[in-house]
């Protein structure tokens, strides 16, 4: 891996669009944020109506989870790092750096996919509780959008590689990169509020 | 892991603080979740002290990666990214505060008894 | 599992009223279409007006979508208000009790989500880059998609006429009426799904223009010195951010309750319909302050213009709307009083209720002193701004005494309350709208509207609306509750409700002389062109522009050095003419917002009639336009400067 | 034509108000809220006189002051004087903010005596030993069952005057809520909850109560009768309701259950006084997992 580029990338600009475009992406993150509040009221109001089905206690498992949020977590740990060398215009390491948070990002989702065709082969789907139902959709909800990061990501580092660090491939990944923070701190959350006060 | 000295830095260079800050940052929310991991397996707490405890520690992560991850209020962002940010965190908690609030005052006021529950399950009993 | 989900023959409509409802809508499409292939104006059609990023275009279409459907929701009116004066005692009246209450549903979500809705984001696009001083709004594109998403929730929803059935269960379902087992058509759904997309359109015009007001302003324009009514755009889209991701996942949770069998807010499983009603209305106040804070926005601009004297107590105005914006989030129990909450929970929200009487009285009493020691000038807008203080202060008292908890366990729910929330909207928003129209008019199209037609639609409006609602107040306090599409003879209600109805007439006719005014002016355009650009001697930047202004508004972005700048630089008669242009980024007009709104409408009604596969056809459609859009690099040209000094030379030797 | 124009429309918005005026005034006599025949409607009718009477302060100076100042300045008028500049004073900003703040502070204290007073759940305090009666909405009616006296009735009560009445409320279907506008407020009725009222009525008479939440397309058709009559005449009923051919069981309330709205009155005597609370709880826990045993109401 060569670590100076051959074609020496003219440094993109950062001028007055990118300034609006990422203060707009801001503000669609505090609503995404109100979205997850909400769905964190429902699970609040909702979690003790386990209509005789199982509780929390009975169907989370801490370890799983733990290994769930230590990939998310270096993820965004990666991603940090990738946007660093991606301000330093260094196509390769960024490559390199957004792989790695790629790989864990897909773990982390298959890990919960897995978990939760597990409870729904066990009888506990959405349809058997109040509980279950706000349980699947908030982590499920959380689910879609690392899925959804995932695949933006997948087209920025493609487009990166043939097309190089050009101006809005550098403020995509400055979007990209609020973004997968912002979900690693509603993970935070749902992972306090729903497992571990679940298991408590 | 040195980063060797750049050629080329964009001028997006100071939207991203150095690398040794999202290692503290890292290294921080590692340690956060790990504490409230221990706690919660070890039992050693229960009913509203654990919750009390795991809400503070969510709490300090939030900061932590606001601070380490997003750099809020740093003079590379505007201003305006922090007025709105306080001003959601603030209608969020009226919000889920207040959701909270109404919701176990109308249960705790129309939900059965458990006295009726278990009037009623006798009677199902007995009707078996 | 048919190919075609759940659609079938039978969906078509059965009885008579709806059949001509569905053959008077289809009738229309075919005479649009006609016309427009008649006059040959397909492509000036495409060119001008489907294709478009410009915001004023923009601002047109969400207005002409909302006065079409202002048609259909007063045609509800009409069928509403004839089935209660007929159906009393043995007679029911000339529709079944379902589809009465279709009908009532239906008027509820048009009149506030397309007619009120999208004259706020219409005269929101028209007005608030002109007024700041830019260019345009702060991501054309994104403009254009909320438009046409908006377009798209609006033809879903007439769909319903059409194919299927609308909801019976009020213009906010309540479950457990709304779910499955006590709807089992797909009322609800349509339902759902319209107000998903409008509401993703209006979530996305939201953080549109907070971006604008925030970061497009012309340089010297500080918080202060920005007009009133780009105070109120703020505050409504900081309201509009915050409250309308509540919305998306309330329709959400009920769909899936009402598709995979999720138990959120059924009666049984554990489900707690209560937190639906607490949902719905977290999002529900702020939503109906969203609406009228917009409409205060236009007062406070028109009634200093017309009464030619400075707005009385600007900065405590402002205070008055970010105080509305705050009370506005923590005072939605008060739509549920009656459900049975306790005492401490009933008297906070009762008493926070209260407060929000203070700044909207401030503000009424700051506009009151606008006029005090002024020269107003009579015209059809402020004899509408007269008929808002009366009627809006009336609806204030009635708003006031249900504030009480104890009164609202009588009155909630009855033909009061109907009345004083209509009272609160008509009065409100749309005397406001009315205002703003006629107000801007002149910028937009460049002539000026028939001022007499303006004012006896305004009296007509306001003699309409007592006869109407008066009624409606002492039906309520006579034990009538609303939706109600029968009652016994004994109740002696019918000549109350017959007295209403002629109110309905009266206003069809100010509507019809509304239409005349708009007819006659256009005809008569040349008469009363606007040639200076300022029509009203205003006093904000958007008439320092030539009317209509040219595509990028202006040629030199103007510098604003204190608050009604452009009335200071009139006094002191300075008018800079060494004008250097530059060149200006213009986005291009693209097809795909428009392609995107036809993928959501089609993503909805699949969704709709659980047509899967076009479901993920839809889908896919919707992040195929995303992301050629994204990889489209030159979505802009630049505008030469050579051209920019030829267009407004053009321009300017008209001023 | 401008000055003509105005007077014509000004004089029929005056003459709308007049016959506002005078449709409230002949209706005067069955305006169910304003002639309260209970306890808790007459303080709630006073309670509505003393806020409208509190706001008035305000809106009645507001009026006036509107009507002056859109004569006084008008265009024409060229006597009154002009001062365009003249945009704030900071006494009248205090005055329009402090006067109202002070009225809507004496309206809260209103608001928090008058919820604790006037609250559903408060049992009202009377010699006379209260009577409860549990109401269940159905399909468009209404179900009524009293515990203690083993009768049930659909869409009719007879109460005795003076005397505390306990509700009980529950839904076997949607949300509906029971309003009676003589006699007090409203109260939502739900599946799977309890709501709780308490009415004591004065004059003897029949007055009517409705559902005021849409519950349905035979929602008009869930008016019931409520007959309050004195204790003596009350007992009679009670006796007479007692001897009723049609007997209230598990079977025949399934049947009445069915979807049906505009229902006679039907009075039954009661076998199965747990009937109330099997239908709240059914929506509960399903006991020992078997198949609930009431109507299939697995929402």
């Amino acid at each position: 891996m060569e670590d100076i580029d051959t074609q020496i990338q003219e440094a993109p600009k950062y001028d007055k669009t990118d300034d609006t475009i990422v203060f707009g992406f801001w503000i669609y993150l505090m609503t995404d944020c109100v979205l997850f509040a909400a769905l964190f009221a429902v699970y609040a109001v909702l979690h003790n109506n386990t209509f005789g089905g199982p509780s929390g206690s009975q169907i989370f498992s801490p370890h799983y989870v733990l290994i769930e949020t230590l990939a998310l977590l270096s993820s965004s740990f990666t991603c940090g790092i990738g946007l660093i060398s991606a301000y330093n215009m260094q196509k390769n390491r960024v490559i390199g750096w957004f792989s790695v948070t790629f790989l864990l990002g897909v773990s982390f989702v298959i890990m919960e996919i897995v978990e939760f065709a597990h409870l729904i082969n066990v009888g506990n789907s959405f349809k058997r509780s109040a509980f279950l139902s706000s349980y699947f959709t908030l982590v499920g909800t959380h689910g879609l959008h690392v899925t959804v990061g995932l695949i933006g990501m997948l087209i920025l580092m493609i487009r990166i590689y043939t097309k190089g660090l050009t101006k809005s491939s550098v403020r995509r990944l400055t979007l990209l990169s609020l973004f997968w923070h912002f979900l690693d701190i509603i993970w935070i959350f749902i992972f306090t509020i729903v497992y571990m006060m679940g298991i408590a | 892991m040195d980063i060797e000295t750049p050629q080329i830095i964009s001028d997006w260079r100071e939207h991203a603080a150095e690398v040794k800050v999202y290692i503290v940052g890292f290294a921080l929310s590692i340690l956060l979740t790990l504490t409230a991991f221990v706690i919660t397996i070890a039992h050693i707490l229960s009913g509203w002290e654990i919750v009390a405890v795991l809400i503070f520690l969510a709490l300090i992560q939030l900061f932590v990666q606001l601070i380490f991850f997003f750099h809020i209020g740093s003079k590379a962002q505007s201003k305006w990214n922090l007025y709105i940010f306080l001003f959601m965190i603030m209608i969020v908690s009226i919000l889920v505060i207040g959701s909270l609030w109404i919701m176990t005052n109308l249960n705790s006021k129309m939900m059965p008894t458990t006295k009726q529950m278990i009037q009623y399950m006798n009677s199902q009993g007995a009707a078996l | 599992m048919n190919i075609l989900g759940k659609l079938s023959i039978n969906a078509l409509p059965h009885d008579m009223v709806t059949l001509g409802g569905a053959m008077m809508m289809i009738v229309a499409i075919i005479f649009g279409i006609f016309y427009v292939t008649y006059t040959k104006r397909w492509s000036w059609l495409w060119k001008e007006w489907i294709t478009t990023t410009d915001h004023k275009k923009i601002g047109v279409m969400y207005i002409f979508v909302s006065i079409i459907m202002g048609i259909r929701g007063f045609a509800d009116v009409v069928l509403l208000r004839t089935q209660q004066a007929t159906s009393v005692g043995a007679s029911h009246g000339i529709v079944s009790a379902n589809h009465f209450q279709q009908i009532f549903s239906a008027h509820g979500v048009i009149m506030i989500f397309f007619v009120a809705m999208g004259f706020l984001f219409g005269i929101v696009n028209l007005v608030l880059p002109l007024q700041i001083g830019s260019r345009d709004v702060a991501f054309p594109f994104l403009n254009a998609t909320s438009f046409w998403l908006f377009a798209a929730g609006m033809v879903l929803m007439n769909a319903s006429l059409i194919i299927g059935n609308f909801t019976y269960a009020g213009w906010l379902s309540y479950p457990p009426l709304s779910e499955l087992k006590y709807s089992p058509g797909v009322g609800v759904d349509y339902w759902i799904w319209s107000l998903q997309i409008a509401g993703l359109g209006s979530l996305f015009s939201g953080i549109n223009f907070l971006v604008t007001i925030i970061k497009l302003r012309c340089k010297g324009m500080a918080l202060m010195k920005m007009p009133l009514f780009t105070w109120s755009v703020f505050g409504t889209m900081s309201l509009v951010i915050l409250a309308f991701p509540i919305l998306t996942v309330t329709l959400a949770l009920l769909y899936l309750d009402r598709t995979i069998g999720t138990h959120f807010f059924t009666a049984s499983g554990g489900g707690n319909m209560m937190m639906y009603v607490n949902l719905i209305w977290s999002w529900g106040h702020p939503e109906v302050y969203i609406l009228v804070l917009p409409a205060f926005g236009i007062f406070s601009e028109v009634v200093s213009v017309f009464s030619r004297k400075r707005l009385f107590g600007y900065r405590s105005m402002v205070l008055a709307i970010w105080a509305i914006v705050f009370l506005s989030f923590i005072v939605w129990l008060h739509h549920f009083f009656t459900m049975g909450a306790g005492v401490d929970v009933n008297a906070f929200f009762g008493m926070m209720t209260m407060i929000i009487a203070v700044p909207t009285g401030v503000k009424i009493f700051n506009w009151l002193f606008t006029m005090f020691r002024g020269r107003i000038k009579f015209n059809a807008s402020m004899i509408f701004f007269l008929g808002f203080i009366f009627l809006f202060t009336l609806g204030g008292v009635a708003g006031v005494m249900m504030a009480v908890p104890a009164i609202d366990y009588q009155l909630h729910n009855s033909l009061f309350l109907v009345a004083h929330f209509h009272t609160m909207i008509v009065s409100g928003v749309l005397f406001g709208d009315f205002i703003g129209v006629m107000y801007w008019f002149p910028k937009i199209f460049g002539f000026k509207l028939i001022d007499v037609y303006g004012r006896v639609a305004a009296y007509l409006w306001i003699i309409g609306f007592v006869v109407a609602f008066g009624p409606l107040y002492i039906l309520g306090l006579m034990g009538a509750t609303r939706r109600l599409d029968h009652y016994p003879a004994y109740t002696g209600w019918q000549p109350l409700f017959i007295v209403a109805g002629v109110g309905v007439f009266i206003i069809a006719l100010a509507v019809l002389f509304q239409f005349i005014q708009l007819i006659v002016s256009y005809r008569k355009r040349n008469d009363n062109i606007d040639i200076t650009g300022d029509p009203w001697d205003g006093r904000t930047l958007e008439w320092s522009t030539s009317s209509p202004p040219p595509f990028f508004n202006f040629a030199i972005l103007p510098e604003v050095s204190n608050r009604d700048d452009f009335w200071e630089k009139k006094q002191r008669g300075l008018n800079s003419n060494n004008k250097e242009y530059t060149d200006i980024e213009i986005v291009k007009n693209t097809p795909i917002a428009m392609y995107i709104g036809s993928a959501a409408c089609l993503f909805g009604f699949s969704a709709v009639w659980h047509i899967w596969w076009l479901l993920i056809l839809s889908l896919i459609a919707v992040i195929v336009f995303i992301m050629i859009r994204t990889t489209d690099e030159e979505t802009e040209y630049i505008l030469t400067a050579s051209k920019v000094a030829e267009i407004d030379k053009k321009v300017q030797w008209k001023i | 034509m401008k000055k003509t124009l105005r007077f014509i429309f000004i004089t029929l918005i005056l003459l709308c108000v007049a016959v506002f005026g005078t449709m409230f005034l002949l209706h005067g006599k069955n305006i169910a809220v304003l002639n309260p025949k209970g306890l808790i409607a007459s303080k709630e009718k006073g309670l509505i006189i003393t806020v409208c009477l509190l706001i008035s302060i305000v809106v009645v100076p507001l009026f006036f002051l509107t009507i002056f100042t859109a004569y006084k300045y008008r265009e024409g008028n060229d006597g009154a004087n002009y001062s365009p500049e003249w945009d704030s004073d900071p006494l009248l900003e205090i005055i329009w903010w402090a006067i109202p703040a002070a009225i809507i502070l004496v309206l809260s204290l209103i608001v928090w005596h008058t919820s604790s007073t006037l609250n559903y759940y408060k049992p009202i305090k009377s010699k006379v030993p209260p009577i409860t009666i549990q109401v269940i909405s159905l399909d468009w009616k209404w179900l009524f069952i009293y515990p203690k006296e083993k009768v049930a009735s659909v869409n009719f009560i007879e109460i005795p005057q003076n005397t505390p009445i306990d509700f009980e409320l529950t839904s076997d279907t949607v949300m509906n809520a029971f309003w009676i506008p003589n006699l007090a407020g409203q109260i939502m009725t739900m599946p799977g909850m309890e709501t709780k009222i308490h009415i004591l009525a004065y004059n003897k008479g029949t007055y009517y109560g409705v559902s005021s939440n849409i519950s349905g397309s035979g929602f008009a058709g869930m008016r019931f009768a409520v007959q309050v009559s004195s204790l003596k005449n009350f007992n009679k009923w009670i006796e007479s309701a007692n001897r009723s051919s049609n007997i209230l069981t598990m079977t025949s309330y399934k049947k009445l259950a069915k979807p049906s709205s505009y229902n006679h009155k039907k009075i039954y005597s009661l076998k199965d006084t747990g009937l109330f609370n099997a239908i709240v709880e059914n929506y509960m826990v399903p006991v020992f997992g078997g198949p609930i045993m009431l109507t299939d109401s697995k929402g």
